[in-house]
């Protein structure tokens, strides 16, 4: 196979990369909460990809292949969940009191 | 509960806010629609699932009829009432034929009347499994629809040996009846009675104990007796409150006072009341139609009654049990061939008034279970 | 080409799945033979749906086209992929386009690892149940977005309704699994397996179908999991989706034609699917009935006629049809296609007799029989229940199968892990 | 470790799919912060999610690739899906997408793009810091590993932060509820 075709663990991590800057991009331009929230989710899967790139360069102390990173993705799911949860819960109230779903427009700490 | 009729349905206060305080969801159910029976039109505005009120647009279905009995004779306007509950159209007649005798003064003879009992109660079979197979159909069950539909039709061959017409009957005239009893009638209906009394316990044994129908319909749609009073609603859904009011009983016109029947009645005034009331009115249906069949006297079959009708001036307002309640007819007359004024006071147009206070609060899936409880008709809704 | 037949001929030697034999041929094979044997069981799932229910309610259903209406569906078909197809102005176009096509795809999908057979599946994933859960949950997204994107409101409720009633019945459908997936790590490695391979040899092993394991502890999983899986394909009694007096069609009111079509398909091979995943993990899969209790080669002979028998007795059925059919021109071409129909049934059953044949299918048939089995008992639900109300429904999802199932997690483990438990106990009181 | 364990086919077209995967996603990632329309952003995000369980499995992670379908894709994006039809969007897609830091937003993004390349272009002794990973195992038992190092006795590293997050997502459900709910 030739090698700039062969894929490398970098090309995983370039991928993440990318995806991690649509994110941020996404959270520091969008007005609309959830689109940020989703920016949010990107953010995270980007960090995933690479965990689990690294998952398998990283063979572990003894080199039988330990899954750390794997293990580490799937705790960070489990917080996209809690967090998209918590997160959605926020922006039901905040809709249900400004009728607003726009991310500048919550300047006030109390209304 | 306060009285409804002191109420405006803006006074109504509203169960609750919608859940996001903003736009509540208003749906159009019908006249287009598989559940509203015909061309209900039921303006439903909703919190999610939640109705928090609800408005009925009727008219879709407007003839005129009784602009349309102005301009004919009275033999001439009977044809008209069988449209208006299709389904009961020979209740219908039965009403019109003794409100119009009434005002004459004459009376049809027994015979006439006995025949005339004997069609109306299976008229009330009929309409009784045809509310059966729809309602069930609505809440979700669709086997019983077929068996009520199979059973009925039993009826409607009688029919149709009768008098020719299956639906739209027109089986009596002013006096009594057109046609004497074709041969084998009393065969036919005896072994109609002995043929459905098996099928009711058929259609009691797919839902009357069957957990998911019991859930669908108990304390679905409950109307207390008082609130039935207040605004006029009649027939099984005020037995099923637990009024006993019943036509036939209360006020016997047509021989009724000769036959031994009960009036059954419910405590709850939810839908499974309104579905036991009239399971059990069918039964009690048979049971005037055996007594009557047993008991047929023998004589003329149409009383003295003018060819041209002129009936003094006067008014009259007679009323009967029909299948969906008490089916009244006022009658203004100047002493013309013509009526001056009919007004028909059908029974499923008044009953829909409870709709409302029957859903409110309730879920979307209710309002149809309520609709479909109430048994309306909308031919006689807008007439 | 000596190099192409070897290819093609090493995978029938190697007892494996195509998937994990790596062979690319066989792989498109299975997925085509898949995806055709799918339609066609849609297509007679659609005909049987509508004859039983026909017979159930006093009626004859189809009758027309072809003979006892065996030429219906096709007919349909034909209208459906004739008719006009509508979008509506205000519609979302984009996503009311993709929204039918995520719902077949999320429902065929999933058979890439129903198992037929220990060597009839596309593939054999380590993730087996995990991978069939997950992408038959990806439909609720089709589901949700076709509601949304009609603009419309019954369409919306609808969809609201059925991604409520999905997602809280994956719940208990996920707590019935795990269940199960308990009882596989009960060998001396003591590891479970999520591949549905690895789940009927478990069962095979362990000389029990897990439906009887621990009972009453696998029946109870199983009811869980059959009534989780009615209301995860939106089925009578659980249709409120689409239920039709009240939402006239629900979240695909607005479409027609083809893309009705599609939501048709996905609904019927959901049901399959769901029904393999139950046929799969407590009813063993492609195994025979007691293929412990009755061993030996008298009794594996015996069975393995079974298949061929049923197709010869539905052979059989089919020209007795024949013979009462009405003896009048009118039906001749009829009563001459339901005796070809029958020949071909009788060939069918024929071909199942060849020893070769025979021992490879067999497997598949017995899978089949289980999963019509399910088939049939969705139609019955369908003729016999009234439609359950939505916070009833929730009810049920809740405060019924979700309680059920935890308990019943922690009870079969607790029973799996006794020897454990007690040598703890032991340990604690007696040192 | 049994060397005859490790998987021998090797997977083939993995550059064709890689490329193909990364492509959608990219597209996919760029939908999701360009679309007026949130509806649109949660499609474009949940072919992302897809894509990437994808290349979970090229990466020999089946059952991360496994959680990421049902968790991600059927579970939080419905969520998501069902709160976007929740709050009426007509009036949203109107106004302006993008707030008035759009130009900071997008320097610092550029900024920390400029940081990966750095890091990612380090070479120390001619080979970059992340070479190909090599699987040591056998594919099929990706799921008894996972689960080893979250529940075993002996192996099991992460048993406490797995209890850890299950307390996490208790609070986060309680959370929400007290959050959406209008009256407790």
């Amino acid at each position: 196979m030739h090698a700039m075709l062969d894929i490398s663990t970098l090309h995983y991590l370039v991928l993440g990369a990318a995806l991690f800057l649509l994110g941020v991009i996404g959270v520091l331009t969008r007005r609309n909460v959830v689109i940020v929230l989703m920016s949010i989710e990107l953010i995270l899967n980007a960090v995933n990809l690479n965990l689990v790139a690294f998952s398998r360069y990283w063979q572990g102390i003894h080199g039988t292949g330990a899954l750390h990173g794997q293990v580490f993705a799937i705790f960070i799911i489990t917080d996209a969940a809690a967090e998209a949860a918590v997160g959605l819960g926020i922006l039901i109230a905040f809709f249900r009191n400004k009728e607003t779903v726009n991310v500048d427009e919550v300047n006030l700490l109390k209304w | 509960m306060t009285d409804p009729r002191s109420l405006s349905p803006l006074d109504l206060e509203t169960p609750d806010q919608t859940f996001l305080d903003a736009n509540e969801l208003v749906i159009n159910m019908g006249p287009q629609h598989p559940a509203t029976h015909g061309v209900l039109r039921v303006i439903l505005r909703l919190d999610g699932e939640k109705v928090m009120g609800l408005e009925c647009v009727i008219g879709y279905l407007h003839r005129g009829v009784e602009k349309i009995a102005e301009n004919r004779t009275y033999t001439m306007f009977n044809p008209y009432v069988d449209r208006m509950d299709y389904v009961a159209a020979v209740s219908n007649a039965l009403g019109y034929c003794e409100a119009v005798e009434k005002l004459l003064s004459v009376e049809a003879p027994p015979r006439a009347q006995y025949i005339r009992v004997i069609l109306t109660e299976l008229n009330r079979m009929a309409s009784h499994q045809l509310w059966l197979g729809t309602h069930a159909l609505d809440i979700g069950a669709i086997t019983p629809l077929f068996y009520t539909f199979r059973d009925r039709e039993e009826i409607l061959k009688i029919f149709e040996k009768y008098c020719g017409a299956r639906l739209t009957t027109h089986a009596f005239r002013i006096g009594g009846l057109q046609y004497e009893a074709y041969e084998g009638f009393e065969k036919d209906v005896r072994d109609f009675v002995s043929f459905v009394k098996p099928k009711i316990d058929e259609y009691e044994e797919l839902l009357t104990t069957n957990r998911i129908w019991l859930e669908r319909t108990k304390g679905v749609g409950v109307i207390s007796g008082k609130d039935c009073i207040a605004l006029g609603v009649t027939g099984p859904v005020l037995r099923a409150s637990g009024v006993q009011w019943d036509l036939r009983k209360a006020q016997p016109y047509a021989n009724y006072k000769n036959f031994d029947f009960e009036i059954p009645t419910g405590q709850n005034g939810d839908t499974y009341d309104r579905y036991i009331v009239r399971i059990m009115e069918m039964r009690q249906s048979l049971r005037i139609i055996e007594q009557a069949v047993e008991g047929i006297p023998e004589g003329p079959i149409m009383a003295k009654v003018p060819k041209v009708m002129k009936p003094p001036v006067g008014e009259v307002y007679h009323s009967i049990e029909a299948p969906k309640g008490e089916l009244g007819y006022f009658i203004v007359s100047d002493g013309s061939t013509q009526p001056y004024r009919v007004r028909v006071r059908p029974p499923s147009f008044v009953n829909l008034q409870a709709l409302e206070l029957m859903c409110r609060g309730q879920l979307v899936a209710d309002v149809i279970a309520v609709i479909g409880t109430l048994d309306i008709v909308l031919g006689e809704v807008d007439r | 080409m000596h190099d192409v037949v070897q290819y093609i001929q090493s995978y029938l030697e190697s007892n494996q799945t195509p998937g994990a034999a790596g062979n690319f041929f066989w792989a498109t094979v299975y997925i085509l033979l898949v995806f055709v044997g799918l339609s066609i069981a849609v297509i007679a799932m659609n005909w049987l749906e509508r004859k039983i229910l026909a017979h159930m309610q006093v009626r004859l259903g189809p009758m027309r086209v072809g003979p006892h209406g065996l030429l219906q569906p096709i007919a349909d078909a034909l209208k459906l992929l004739l008719k006009e197809d509508i979008i509506p102005a205000e519609a979302d176009k984009v996503v009311f386009w993709v929204a039918p096509f995520i719902v077949v795809l999320a429902a065929f999908t999933v058979f890439v690892v129903v198992p037929f057979g220990p060597t009839h599946a596309i593939t054999d994933m380590n993730i087996g149940i995990l991978f069939m859960l997950g992408v038959s949950s990806l439909s609720v997204l089709g589901i949700v977005t076709a509601g949304w994107a009609s603009n419309s409101h019954y369409p919306l409720i609808g969809a609201l309704r059925s991604s409520a009633q999905m997602v809280s019945y994956e719940v208990a459908m996920g707590l019935a699994v795990v269940s199960v997936i308990l009882m596989t790590s009960l060998n001396e490695a003591s590891t479970g397996t999520l591949s549905m391979i690895g789940i009927v040899q478990a069962q095979q092993a362990q000389q029990q179908w897990f439906v009887f394991k621990f009972f009453p502890l696998g029946l109870i999983g199983f009811f869980i999991f059959a009534v989780a899986m009615v209301a995860e394909t939106n089925r009578a009694p659980f249709d409120l989706p689409e239920a039709e007096s009240e939402l006239t069609a629900g979240f695909h009111t607005e479409y027609s034609g083809f893309r009705w079509s599609l939501f048709f398909l996905a609904e019927y091979s959901a049901m399959i699917a769901v029904s393999s995943i139950a046929v799969t993990l407590w009813l063993g899969g492609w195994l025979r009935p007691f293929p412990n209790a009755l061993q030996g080669p008298t009794w594996d002979l015996v069975f393995s006629l079974i298949p061929g028998l049923t197709f010869l007795f539905l052979a059989g059925m089919a020209f007795y049809s024949t013979l009462r059919m009405p003896k009048h021109p009118l039906f001749r071409v009829q009563t001459i296609g339901l005796a070809g129909f029958g020949a071909l049934l009788g060939v069918i059953g024929l071909i199942l007799f060849i020893p070769g044949v025979r021992l490879r299918v067999q497997d598949i048939f017995w899978f089949s029989a289980k999963v019509a089995a399910f088939m049939y008992l969705y139609i019955w639900y369908r003729g016999t229940f009234p439609r359950y109300r939505f916070d009833q429904l929730m009810k049920v999802g809740w405060k019924v199968l979700l309680p059920t199932g935890l308990a019943l997690l922690i009870l079969t483990a607790l029973v799996a892990m006794r020897g454990e438990l007690l040598a703890d106990v032991r340990g604690v009181w007696r040192p | 470790m049994n060397p005859a364990a490790i998987p021998t086919n090797p997977p083939v077209a993995t550059p064709f799919f890689f490329y193909l995967l990364a492509t959608v996603m990219i597209i996919g990632g760029i939908l999701v912060i360009t679309r007026k329309n949130a509806v649109h952003s949660a499609m474009a995000l949940i072919t992302t999610l897809l894509a990437q369980a994808a290349l979970y499995l090229m990466l020999y992670a089946p059952f991360v690739a496994g959680v990421q379908i049902i968790l991600y894709a059927g579970g939080i994006m419905v969520l998501f899906l069902f709160v976007i039809m929740l709050i009426s969007i007509e009036r949203t897609e109107k106004e302006r997408q993008f707030n008035k830091q759009w130009l900071v937003g997008i320097a610092a993004a550029a900024a920390l793009g400029g940081l990966f390349i750095a890091v990612y272009t380090t070479t120390t002794s001619g080979r970059t810091l992340f070479p190909e990973g090599k699987l040591s195992y056998a594919e099929g038992e990706n799921t008894q590993r996972i689960a080893g190092l979250l529940f075993d006795r002996a192996t099991g590293t992460y048993m406490f932060a797995f209890e850890i997050a299950s307390l996490l997502l208790l609070v986060a459900i309680i959370g929400a509820v007290v959050m959406a709910k209008k009256r407790i």
